[in-house]
């Protein structure tokens, strides 16, 4: 078989090496209950490289690729385009079939870039110290509460109602088991967020206050309010970003008084994949927070000869090392992803970057307004960045997701999908635009929505 | 490399070059070459992208937002950035290389088959929150790899979404949890043997459990007696043990014998069976661990279904699950329905079959991991799958018999060993240990293996061969590590200061850790 | 590596090491990795793909042809093969590692969207005999990529089928000779100045010319009173001059000032002027060579327009032709017809605007390298392209003027120079040359420059550092480059035995030559 | 600009340490006649990554890729499974960007994959010495006439009418210029091909004779009866082969005395890529040849230290140092289709290569049978490997193959495409099976040609 290298020669060589008569009798510490007579039965045998392209091609095509149909999806992952190099990149032998660094003398490609990655990562967010990367957005938010947790020594957090519904889910998931106490509360349709709410929420038992920014309807708020309402009380600030192209425009999280930025840092190198492998991003503005942060951190060092290396450090938090008393379980992470981001994060720079988020804004701002001008859609977003909401007449925005796929159009995410059975959301629709939206694109989905939205009720 | 910008940076040739030869101004010597960070040759003025510039004055909606303070992102154009990381990709040991026997990751060949399906358009290109009748394919994906993980496991349920092992195993915890939690009382006390990897006690810790010890035989495996009884302490009433983790083929490279035994004995107390299966790789294709009564156990498909480390990640890590647990799993699933259209379930139900404990991650889990995992898996077949087993328990028994004589095998009398052979450095001269030892392997060429763990050996060695590597490789890696393990055990001082010929001399870690510098920064004055 | 099999290859390490360490039993040096050849490691019974196995008692229509005896060729599996040949790169040096000054070969970067382009199924995967209605896109490309070079060169006419440059010489010159003989007399002689390339005289001899000298100036330009006098020989009759063949910027990276003027003159012979295009990056965008009275020129793709070297090939080389030669254009070629529908004419036609010399190649030329050439000329666009001329041309001016006060620069008083500047090694002490100064390149970590070519210049050095080389980097070559100049011209003895860090030494080209073993085969006994 | 590094301020600093003002100064001796004023007009400007992608997408989405149709042609170009490692090898950034290895030392990658390279088709071709490679078959093919001329010191080749069309032209073309006679015939439509009309044409001026083997009606032959008469007259026999994959199944020339084998390397690794680049395989059967042949070779030697090492050698015979008497005029060759050529047969190995043209042959043989039953075909050939020629009824094949594309098949290759105007070829049609040919293509092809044979005449 194309991928075993032993031949049955070898095979009967080391055998007798070891002093085996047979392969099984290599099997001997398994109980007899669990012995099979052959390889397990309903399952296909080998096939060639051909055959399994074929199979694998023959799902692929059942999908409808963002890229063949205008696209408006959004809320938490994004399509951007993404330079051919990164991939040249990651395809690299030598950063794609590594392990996690752990001799580092042999591994500094992984480790200098790990060290880029981080300071990255930092200064998107405003932040002193970022780590090597969590699974994504949504763990690293549940990290981030974990964290506040054990920072303020205080079991409370309190979710913003605009945060995402699913990044809320994985928060109470967890606390359910941890004894976190967890208060949510969902969006409120209006075209600005609702601080005061928010901020009245918090007490001097909260640990922290999650915040979305952008949220998950599009819009921007003035997080300093928030940071000063927690800070007031001894609470951290958390800040959430699913866009990270979103900061190349908007003041970061750090800048705004944000203890913790966590986020999704997909939209750069890495892909919409149907939703994983994906990058969670996690930082810090105050360095002195570094010793509770979960999951892995590269840091500069010296060689023997003096010269300057890279390393993992502070692993005394670590799983393996810390055992049940580590600041998290993680082990494995998003190397690979983090690899991507750095890649195209390099390829953008501070002027690429910023030239980016202008063009996303603008062709956002264009759609937003076409899409305005059709009968029985209304914006509701006063300020956004890629992403804003839509308010639409007649049937739950979700029929007319569907109804729109039916028509060759992938028209945005229904925040009927996103919060199922909650009425008031039910008419909302979320857009989103990039880059990679053209004008057809925005025409296309103006004129598919007018038609939906005229047909009479059935 | 990119040549400096005005950061300053210099090539590090202070101390003289250990080869004696003469050294280069730059710092390279002919094909290693060194290699600035991105801050010390780019500029927040460089791009290597195309696009439109921007108009500071442009009209905008963002509210007031707008971000005014230099961000500090360098830039590079698309030549810099390519050679950056291609010379970094050479400071780097990989699979592709040579030998990576780390032992407990199971660095496997990563077919190029898998890379390739993986960025088909098809299903790199598809957002998580499309409508689902478009992505009818995925969710077949999905189900298709569902159903091998099941039959291969003899398992009835799978929770797909989990991004890597130690996600998996939270995942497997919390459904026990909630098992217990449904049955009235979540109990205390998860078992762990000394020897498992740290992500058990971490996990269960975060769980909320209290982490307490399996007791090991000399032989390198639980001791059944003694966990007998610590299940029963507490004595008539209900046991205050949740559950029990093991992992199975163990981290000493030991098939339990006696697992069936044990999960019969955590069953009779209420409790369910964790059974870490990070070394799956051992068994597949030849033993299902429905058949010695697991309850729940994470696969790594990064492991054992060759999906690629990435120098860290990403990973993901299915879980499997008896009927006991099966409802309890996690959000979203997968279903089918009569007329063979998909669904994915996003929603807690009511009904006794869905006593989901919640979502564990945004979106359906590590989709590229899934193309990867399933393209491995049609192309091994059931019977390819047996022989990865075979020959994997093979290489590493093959290894562990050409080393005993000279090495430390402590568990060498324990039967033939799984995946993996353990060494320890007990009989070292002159002050060397297994970090010596593996810094010489460096030198000849080889990844070491996994030092230092599991914990219960001395200077453990954990050498995971693989089934793709050929008994010819294997030979050389055999006879290096003879010559070397001669030089550890005769003393031989110069392997202290091994590795000599890697892109950097052994790196200073407490230094790192005492002053943590984890971010570049503007050099001062 | 994947270790040796009965073949018996070892590690050759008899010598010392040079670096005076501990040598490793693998002969490896951490990452720089010794590899066998696939005949020592491989076996014809290992193979890497799964297919049915053959019965050999299958009936077959061979016709009896049965290949019965062994053939000899071993096979690896997939995780043998990747790894050897990923080894086996790590031994070469390349675009993506750092600096490529090789004159006269444009080695710039090679922008990885091209690749990813001419790997479109609808560029790759489409065979050349497909009805024409079902590759129209693919014409399309070769009619866009057609414009693009007319319009980039101000010619009328272009053939795009030539493989290479040579071959695109070839092509030239062959239009030129069934133009001669179209109007009745081939003609005998091409001229030829000395400092052209080898193909430029190899290839005139191929189409049956003989090849004469040009003379240059001491300024290292066609000497044109010469040159006319020349032409002139012969007195009054026809000249026995077919052509001249020039490279414009020539070989010792001028401009040819006089172009226009020699032109005239061959044009007032009857003699057809070519100009080879190698170097047409220096120019692109900026100059078009139909204002200079170009009747033929070859673009080489692979260097002006990026497409990658692969270590040696392929390439490809249209040929722009001028009115006069336009309808002796080789077949294959494609046309639009007024409904805009492509077709590609096949057949010999007998009208005067096509008395093509014929077919040079089965198809229809590079098209893989069409895709990428198109690609990344669509990228730069006309404003691009002629940014990448000055920069290119800055970019070596700089080096001139930066490397002149040491290095003997033979042309630097004649005037400015364009893609590449050229040094001689006139000075050197201890009998020092110039190879040894490359070779003290490689160790500080960059491709040596091209050497002893051209060949007026003793020890010429020809650096072309291409406009995708930043001013730092070139700013560290320079250092590098004065360090080793400095030390050859001390006669520094420790250069002769450079390179000391490459994956060899030096290579003993003479013993190779002298019993060549070109094929490997079983060691004997 | 993405590709260009120099930023304004370096190209200001630059100008500044050259003593020129502008750019301009650096392009004085261009005549002011060749001037121009800006950027070349009429052409246009840059564009971004995704601008240029979106524009090279909608030109291959206009092409039919044969992995979309039942897919049927070869002649010289083959459609085989490449293993998906092989562009994984040929991406790697030391092989693609590197170039000839004139460098040695830094080239051992390069080299040694060449030396493999050489051995592999020196076996395939049951061959002493292989070169490293040349642009094609046809250019091969022509430059082992040219070779057989400077061997034998004559100036006449006799070429087999059932040589490929396309390679004979080339032939011509370039002995039309250097005085070589070439004799040629075309194909008689006969179940074997007529050796003894072949070889009464040799005669004692004869240089070579050129046999294509298996040929273009896919016809096998006794290469060594054609041996037998060629080297009694003093001349060489050259054999061409476009599909080296049979060679697998098949006697090697060189066993059957041929003396130049040369040939189109396409069908392993390479791909179809619409015609090129290709690579064009070089070999002699006796070593003492070597000296006269065109092209690269790489050899075997040692470094200082001892090591075994790799250079390009002979290079005596080549244009560089030879100039007007090299044996060619080639420089740069097809290196990197030679890495993607070793690459795949070092994965197929002489076991693989074996399976894979009995798998070839299988298919072609039910391919065959199963289309000879259509009425209205019949099938010429006695023997063949993977191709055969049918004869059809009605109308021209070339219409025919028109037909079928209409109806989203690519059935083969019609001679009459091949020999335009030859009316004795116009009925019939090249097919060819791989192993990528599925049984449900075969059934495709077969009805589909049923029907339009049907159709009456209009
Ligand atoms: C035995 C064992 N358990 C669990 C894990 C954790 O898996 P992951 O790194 O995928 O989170 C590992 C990985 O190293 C392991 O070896
Ligand atoms: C000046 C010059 N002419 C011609 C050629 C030949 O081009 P090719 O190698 O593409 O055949 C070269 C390539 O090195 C060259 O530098």
């Amino acid at each position: 078989m194309r991928y075993l290298p032993l031949t049955d020669t070898d095979r009967s060589d080391m055998l007798a090496k070891i002093g085996a008569g047979s392969i099984d009798d290599l099997f001997v510490d398994v109980p007899e209950i669990a012995r099979l007579d052959g390889p397990i039965r309903d399952l296909p045998m080998h096939a060639s490289e051909m055959a399994v392209e074929r199979h694998m091609k023959g799902l692929a095509n059942k999908n409808l690729a963002a890229g063949d149909a205008p696209f408006f999806l959004g809320a938490g992952a994004y399509r951007h385009h993404v330079p051919a190099s990164v991939d040249t990149i990651i395809q690299r032998g030598e950063f794609l079939t590594a392990y996690t660094p752990y001799q580092p003398e042999i591994a500094q490609g992984t480790l200098q870039m790990l060290f880029e990655f981080q300071t990255q990562v930092a200064k998107l967010y405003g932040c002193a110290v970022a780590n090597a990367s969590l699974y994504d957005g949504s763990t690293a938010c549940w990290e981030a509460v974990a964290m506040a947790t054990r920072v303020t020594k205080r079991k409370k957090a309190v979710l913003s109602g605009s945060l995402h519904p699913h990044y809320s889910e994985v928060v109470k998931t967890m606390a359910q088991f941890t004894g976190e106490e967890i208060a949510t509360a969902q969006p409120a349709i209006t075209p600005e967020p609702n601080l005061d709410t928010l901020t009245s929420r918090i007490d001097d038992d909260t640990a922290c206050v999650v915040v979305q920014y952008p949220d998950i309807l599009g819009r921007l708020s003035d997080l300093s309010q928030v940071a000063d309402a927690a800070h007031e009380k001894g609470a951290l600030l958390v800040v959430v970003n699913t866009e990270p192209v979103a900061l190349g425009a908007v003041k970061s999280p750090g800048e705004m008084g944000a203890d913790i930025v966590v986020g999704e840092g997909q939209s750069l190198g890495v892909g919409l994949q149907f939703g994983g492998p994906y990058l969670g991003l996690f930082a810090v503005r105050d360095p002195k927070h570094v010793r509770q942060m979960p999951g892995r951190l590269c840091g500069e060092t010296v060689d023997a000869e003096g010269k300057r290396g890279f390393v993992l450090t502070l692993s005394t938090r670590e799983q393996h090392i810390r055992r049940e008393k580590a600041t998290s379980n993680i082990c494995t992470n998003s190397g690979l992803c983090a690899l991507a981001f750095t890649a195209h994060m390099t390829l953008l720079g501070e002027k690429g970057l910023r030239q980016l988020a202008a063009e996303n804004h603008r062709l956002a701002c264009v759609a937003a307004d076409r899409l305005a001008a059709v009968p029985g859609i209304k914006l509701l977003n006063n300020a956004f960045f890629n992403e804003f909401t839509l308010m639409l007449d007649g049937k739950p925005a979700r029929d007319i997701v569907r109804d729109l796929a039916d028509r060759g159009v992938l028209g945005g995410v229904s925040l009927g999908r996103l919060y199922p059975g909650v009425e008031a959301l039910e008419h909302a629709l979320l857009v989103t635009v990039t880059e990679m939206t053209t004008p057809e694109d925005i025409e296309t989905l103006s004129t598919e929505l007018e038609a939906i939205l005229k047909e009479p009720a059935q | 490399m990119n040549a400096p910008n005005k950061s300053g940076w210099k090539p590090a040739m202070e101390v003289a070059d250990a080869t004696g030869e003469t050294p280069t101004t730059t710092g390279n010597r002919a094909l290693m070459l060194e290699e600035p960070l991105i801050f010390e040759i780019g500029s927040t003025d460089q791009t290597g992208v195309d696009l439109p510039e921007v108009d500071p004055n442009a009209a905008n909606r963002l509210g007031g937002f707008e971000r005014t303070d230099p961000i500090g992102l360098v830039g590079l154009t698309e030549p810099e950035t390519v050679r950056h990381y291609t010379r970094l990709s050479r400071q780097n040991y990989g699979i592709d290389l040579g030998f990576f026997p780390l032992g407990s990751c199971t660095m496997k060949h990563n077919p190029r088959l898998n890379e390739k399906m993986a960025r088909l358009p098809g299903f790199a290109d598809i957002h998580p929150l499309t409508p689902q009748s478009s992505v009818q394919g995925a969710l077949e994906v999905i189900d298709q790899l569902a159903t091998w993980l099941k039959t291969l496991t003899g398992m009835p349920a799978v929770a797909m979404s989990p991004k890597a092992g130690a996600h998996g195993e939270l995942c497997g915890i919390l459904a026990i949890r909630a098992a217990h939690t449904a049955a009235g009382n979540p109990r205390e006390v998860v078992l762990v043997p000394e020897s498992a990897h740290g992500t058990n006690p971490a996990t269960a810790a975060f769980a909320g459990y209290k982490v307490d010890n399996i007791p090991a035989t000399p032989e390198g495996r639980v001791d059944v007696e003694a966990l007998k009884a610590r299940l029963a302490k507490g004595g008539e009433g209900e046991s205050d043990v949740a559950a029990v983790m093991i992992t199975n083929p163990n981290t000493c490279g030991l098939f339990e014998k006696d697992f069936r035994e044990i999960a019969d004995a955590v069953h009779a107390i209420g409790g369910y069976v964790y059974c870490d299966g990070a070394n799956f790789n051992a068994i597949v294709g030849r033993v299902r661990p429905g058949d010695l009564g697991v309850d729940a156990m994470h696969i790594n498909l990064h492991k054992t279904f060759s999906t690629p480390h990435g120098g860290g990640g990403p990973g993901s890590g299915p879980v499997v699950f008896s009927e006991a647990l099966a409802p309890f799993a996690p959000l979203p699933y997968v279903e089918k329905d009569a007329s063979g259209e998909f669904t994915i379930v996003e929603e807690e139900t009511t009904d006794a079959d869905h006593q989901t404990f919640g979502r564990m991650t945004a979106f359906h889990g590590q989709m590229g991991m899934f193309t990867r995992a399933l393209t491995y898996m049609l192309s091994h077949g059931a019977d390819g799958l047996k022989q990865v087993a075979e020959d994997a328990v093979l290489n590493a028994n093959y290894i562990l018999r050409s080393l005993e004589d000279i090495l430390h095998a402590p568990y060498a009398d324990s039967g033939p060993c799984m995946h993996e052979a353990l060494f320890g450095d007990k009989d070292f001269g002159g002050g060397l240990s297994t970090l010596d030892l593996a810094k010489g392997l460096i030198d000849e060429g080889f990844h070491p293996m996994t030092v230092y763990f599991p914990l219960v050996v001395h200077g453990a060695m954990l050498v995971e061969p693989t089934e793709t590597e050929s008994k010819a490789s294997i030979d050389q890696f055999i006879t290096a590590f003879r010559s070397v393990t001669e030089r550890a055990l005769a003393g031989d001082e110069s392997l202290k200061q091994a590795p000599y010929f890697a892109p950097r001399r052994r790196l200073d870690e407490t230094a790192a850790a005492r002053k943590p510098k984890l971010v570049w920064s503007e050099p001062e004055g």
